[in-house]
């Protein structure tokens, strides 16, 4: 339950709300153990686009670390926050289950950035 | 002294009969129409004579003292723009210390200003009004001594010119704007715990304290002069912030956990708005007073500690996030100088990559984490830049929905780990940063869905500068966002290759030449 | 025990005021910093008006420490002629 | 390393800030008052609304009926920034220290006639509480007002009565020690001649609108006020038994001289905006100048009796000639 305490009804619409982008949604892209890039980074798209956009965006980001090369994408492992999921990169982003502002976690396993540091 | 007209009198009652026997409770308008605000955040107050004056100075005590303050500043500072001592300090590096100052900083005390304004208004207890009032005026001085220190610098140095521009406008100063806007649109006896004993009290040292001895060391007299002399008020304020604790605590038991719920969310809320505090301590000086860390455990752990035993017996426990507090001390900082460094094209203040030595300091200081976690990322990004691939992500960046800091630190425990937090509220998603932020966004949800978040409003097309058509088919959100930030292209990049750097070099030379 | 301490800018007065704190305070740690100077004491840490003026070898009102004082930690209790902080615990 | 800095010469990039080059239409220096005013309050991105004020922004211009194209034209002619501020008041504090020392030190005070002095107490000290007043009213304004050339020149003018209340409060002492600030006390809360004036302050005292506050507080209020008792009523105190009260009072006087300046300079701009403002501000002051005269004629007949009356229709005749200089027609 709320703890705010006001002098005067206080309601206003979240500023981030659907609606704001016009069509399009939010969504969050992080590499795990992969610090070098020190936050997710975050794109706004039409909910159609295909889930390949978002991997193209990775690559143009994440290319620059030596490990984006030794990828086994078939090892790779997909979260949607919490959950695992496992994306087909030619349906879209509606179709994978992204949602506005969920969280992409991608996992490299045995790829644990500059000298194992998780960096 | 200055009371000499009633020797007999000591300077408790003295003070009492020129601040407090002044008012009077109204019977024309109703107390609590003159004073509005005073119940509605449920804190209890039964008798404001109970409160204790720590200070007591009556005004003309404060001007002779503060003019005598001034008038030694603005001497110094003369002399100091007049002998070109810019030209003094380490090196160019020092001057981006002053630029991350220059944005982050008076901008807050002029938020302080305004919010003690209003506690000078709205606090119904005469005692405590007065002691704010005089601090709201002490916050118009340390913003305006900021810009004038550190005026004559950007007339030689990019970076600090916008700063009044970009307070409200620059992707990572909104984390500081988001704690003072939080704090100011609460009410007054949050605020003062927020500000006055939260910010002033627990966290303000490791803010001023290193950075002024920093500023001395590195032959800033400027800034040193300027920060001593605010510190100066500083003492006087940071008892108002502690004795504001006391009362409340003091007046009735059932204020005891909304005290406590307010000291848990500003401890935290100042550590995170502290963070950039760090790099600037363990990476842009370039002569080292101490450590972050090293900063962290006198002024806050020790401090702090004592504080909160003291605070015991009134019921008041240790913020929950403070075990969390101690642990990120040996991460932060350079978890904040990455954060920075890899957007050469987005701050107005350069970055660079710590020297051999400079890393070996590290090392000595951060023995359980640099060379663990810092030390290989660090010199691949000197390799790549060696090599002419200078990092540079330019991607926009996740940030926490309560602290508007990137979302950039570590699982507690894992520090390979992001550590990430998520919430639903009325069908919408929100992220955090922690626990802490997460339980901050959870008691009051309807405050915090309105944050603004720099990056999700360039892509709602919100951040464009005057001229742009939204509405044109070729309209691309944030193309133009150097402009909106009126970012002067010589202040961006990295420090080697930099106007500054060539500039500094250049008249210093001049300086040891005929 | 906690600490209470206070910090000064270096400089002729505070010189003063800082011999006269460890006069007054058996139990007083130094600890020079660049510009600056901290003062911890166990407890409690008071500053002496008499003392402080004997040092100066001038009148010294405690209230001219607003003057040089830099930080402060503590119970504060100021009367006209002791300056003192405290904890409690 | 000796290295003489001074001897070089070098061509700095910029000479200003660059809201400040935009402001001043070119890149030029700028004086301090500019550099720690100008634009400097944040207009945009708020993050929340106020919990005490939900339908409004942090700074929000709609806290005021007045509107101005340019929220720092209201500058003050003064150019107070802090430390031209307390620079200026600590040299007042100096002369007054100086003439409290001077009453005291040759009992001054002690041999100022029974009379004047019982005089002198009862019309003067209950304003103690009007200045107290006076730094809560100047207090919301300094709290409320849009730019940081309005909110800053209130936040002085509020400590200054802060000021003003001590120093009427060690005229008091002066006189007659303690008994006497408990007497004024009493005459102020209870005494007939206070209460309409009282009444006044707590009238002002719940006032939303920040400018009409202003306007109530220190235009109306005090431009009739300080002249009646700094101006008229000193002078008949020299005249009847010496210059003593005089000495005691001069920081008041000089205040009010210098602090009108600002005042005067605010209400023109303010006027000079659009005519909107001009009539707000003219039906503002006509209708708190009424109760102004309302509330300090009980006070103008303890100090001048007979002569009251006339006394303060002169004073309301030059607070509208201020009226009009600044462009206002009552």
């Amino acid at each position: 339950m709320t703890m705010l305490k006001t002098l005067a009804p206080y309601e206003f619409k979240s500023r981030d709300a659907l609606e704001n982008y016009k069509g399009r949604q939010l969504v969050y892209i992080n590499w795990e153990r992969h610090r070098m890039f020190s936050r997710p980074f975050v794109v706004a798209l039409t909910p159609d686009t295909p889930f390949s956009t978002i991997i193209a965006q990775m690559a143009e980001c994440f290319s620059y670390h030596p490990d984006w090369a030794q990828i086994d994408w078939d090892k790779a492992l997909w979260q949607n926050g919490k959950n695992s999921f496992t994306p087909d990169r030619n349906k879209s982003l509606a179709e994978n289950g992204i949602g506005h502002k969920d969280l992409i976690r991608f996992r490299t396993p045995g790829l644990d950035g500059i000298a194992g540091t998780g960096y | 002294m200055d009371m000499k007209a009633s020797k007999k009198l000591g300077l408790k009652e003295r003070y009492t009969l020129m601040t407090r026997d002044l008012a009077w409770d109204t019977t024309y308008q109703p107390m609590d129409k003159v004073f509005p605000q005073t119940a509605y955040e449920g804190i209890k107050i039964h008798d404001w004579d109970k409160w204790e004056d720590p200070f007591r100075l009556t005004m003309d005590a404060y001007w002779k003292y503060q003019s005598e303050k001034e008038r030694k500043l603005y001497a110094i500072l003369d002399g100091f723009n007049q002998n070109n001592g810019h030209l003094s300090v380490t090196d160019a590096r020092y001057i981006n210390v002053l630029k991350l100052f220059l944005g982050s900083t008076p901008p807050l005390e002029l938020m302080a200003a305004r919010g003690f304004s209003m506690m000078g208004r709205h606090m119904q207890g005469a005692g405590p009004r007065v002691a704010c009032q005089m601090q709201a005026v002490d916050e118009y001085r340390h913003f305006q001594t900021q810009i004038h220190s550190i005026s004559n610098y950007n007339k030689y140095y990019n970076g600090m010119d916008e700063f009044a521009h970009q307070q409200s406008r620059m992707w990572y100063l909104s984390d500081g704007k988001s704690f003072f806007d939080d704090a100011i649109t609460a009410g007054p006896f949050e605020f003062m715990v927020a500000i006055g004993f939260a910010f002033e009290y627990v966290l303000t040292n490791i803010l001023f304290v290193p950075f002024i001895s920093g500023a001395a060391y590195n032959g800033d007299m400027a800034a040193m002069t300027v920060g001593f002399s605010a510190q100066s008020d500083e003492a006087r304020h940071m008892t108002l912030g502690l004795e504001c604790i006391k009362f409340m605590l003091e007046q009735d038991p059932d204020n005891l956990p909304i005290v406590q719920r307010w000291i848990d969310k500003w401890t935290w809320r100042g550590t995170r708005k502290l963070a950039s505090v760090g790099m600037m301590m363990d990476y842009m000086l370039p002569k080292r007073i101490m450590s972050f860390k090293e900063a962290w455990e006198m002024y806050v752990e020790e401090n702090g500690g004592a504080l909160f035993k003291d605070l015991a017996r009134y019921g008041i426990t240790i913020p929950k996030c403070f075990s969390q507090t101690i642990e990120e001390k040996e991460h932060v900082s350079h978890q904040s100088w990455i954060g920075f460094y890899m957007k050469p094209q987005a701050t107005p203040f350069h970055t660079w990559i710590p020297t051999p030595d400079e890393m070996d300091w590290l090392s000595e200081k951060y023995p359980n984490t640099f060379d663990q976690y810092y030390r290989p990322v660090l010199e691949f990004f000197d390799a790549q830049e060696k090599a002419g691939k200078r990092f540079n992500n330019q991607t926009a960046p996740m940030n926490c929905q309560v602290c508007v800091s990137t979302i950039k630190f570590n699982e507690p425990g894992d520090p390979m780990e992001m550590c990430f937090r998520e919430t639903t509220y009325q069908g919408e998603k929100f992220h955090f940063c922690s626990d802490h932020c997460q339980e901050i966004f959870e008691h009051e949800p309807e405050k915090y869905i309105q944050t603004f978040i720099s990056s999700h409003q360039v892509l709602q097309g919100n951040c464009e500068p005057e001229g742009v058509d939204v509405n044109a088919p070729d309209f691309q959100p944030g193309k133009q966002i150097l402009d909106y930030w009126k970012l002067d292209k010589r202040a961006l990049g990295d420090f080697n290759g930099s106007e500054d750097q060539k500039n500094f070099a250049a008249w210093r030379e001049q300086a040891t030449k005929n | 025990m906690s600490n209470a301490f206070i910090a000064f800018q270096k400089n002729d007065d505070s010189r003063c005021i800082v011999e006269a704190i460890l006069e007054d305070n058996p139990n007083a740690m130094v600890d020079d910093q660049p510009s600056m100077v901290k003062i911890d004491v166990p407890n409690r840490l008071v500053i002496k008006r008499e003392t402080v003026e004997e040092k100066m070898g001038r009148a010294f009102d405690l209230q001219e420490l607003q003057l040089h004082l830099i930080t402060i930690s503590g119970h504060l209790d100021e009367t006209d002629d002791e300056f003192t902080l405290s904890w409690n615990s | 390393m000796a290295i003489d800095l001074r001897t070089v010469s070098i061509t700095p990039l910029r000479q200003t800030f660059g809201h400040l080059a935009r402001r001043m239409g070119a890149d030029k220096p700028a004086s301090r008052y500019l550099e720690a005013t100008m634009d400097l309050q944040p207009v945009e991105n708020y993050h929340y609304r106020p919990t005490w004020e939900p339908e409004r922004d942090i700074f929000d211009t709609r806290r005021t009926a007045i509107t101005m194209k340019d929220w720092y034209a209201l500058k003050d002619p003064r150019q107070y920034y802090y430390g031209a501020w307390t620079l200026a008041r600590g040299k007042m504090q100096e002369i007054a220290e100086g003439d409290f020392d001077l009453v005291e030190d040759l009992g001054l005070a002690a041999a100022y006639p029974a009379a004047g002095k019982e005089r002198a107490l009862k019309v003067f000290l209950p304003l103690r509480h009007v200045a107290w007043g006076s730094n809560l009213n100047k207090a919301y304004v300094s709290s409320y007002a849009y730019g940081i050339a309005m909110s800053q020149a209130a936040c002085y003018a509020s400590m200054d009565q802060l000021g003003v209340a001590q120093y009427v409060s060690r005229l008091g002492l002066a006189f007659n020690d303690l008994d006497a600030l408990a007497e004024a006390k009493t005459a102020w809360l209870q005494g007939a001649e206070w209460q309409e004036l009282r009444r006044y302050m707590e009238d002002v005292m719940v006032g939303q609108d920040w400018f009409e506050v202003l306007i109530a507080q220190d235009f109306a209020l005090e431009g009739l006020l300080y002249p009646l008792i700094y101006e008229r009523f000193n002078e008949k105190l020299n005249a009847a038994h010496g210059p003593v009260f005089s000495m005691l009072t001069r920081f008041q006087r000089e205040w009010f001289g210098e602090t009108s300046k600002w005042l005067d300079a605010v209400l023109k701009a303010c006027a000079a905006d659009n005519p909107e403002n001009k009539a707000q501000l003219a039906t503002w002051i006509k209708a708190w100048r009424e109760r102004a005269l309302v509330a300090l004629k009980p006070v103008a007949a303890l100090a001048f009796g007979d002569e009251a009356d006339a006394i303060l229709e002169e004073l309301v005749q030059n607070l509208t000639a201020r009226a009009a200089k600044a462009g206002i027609a009552l």
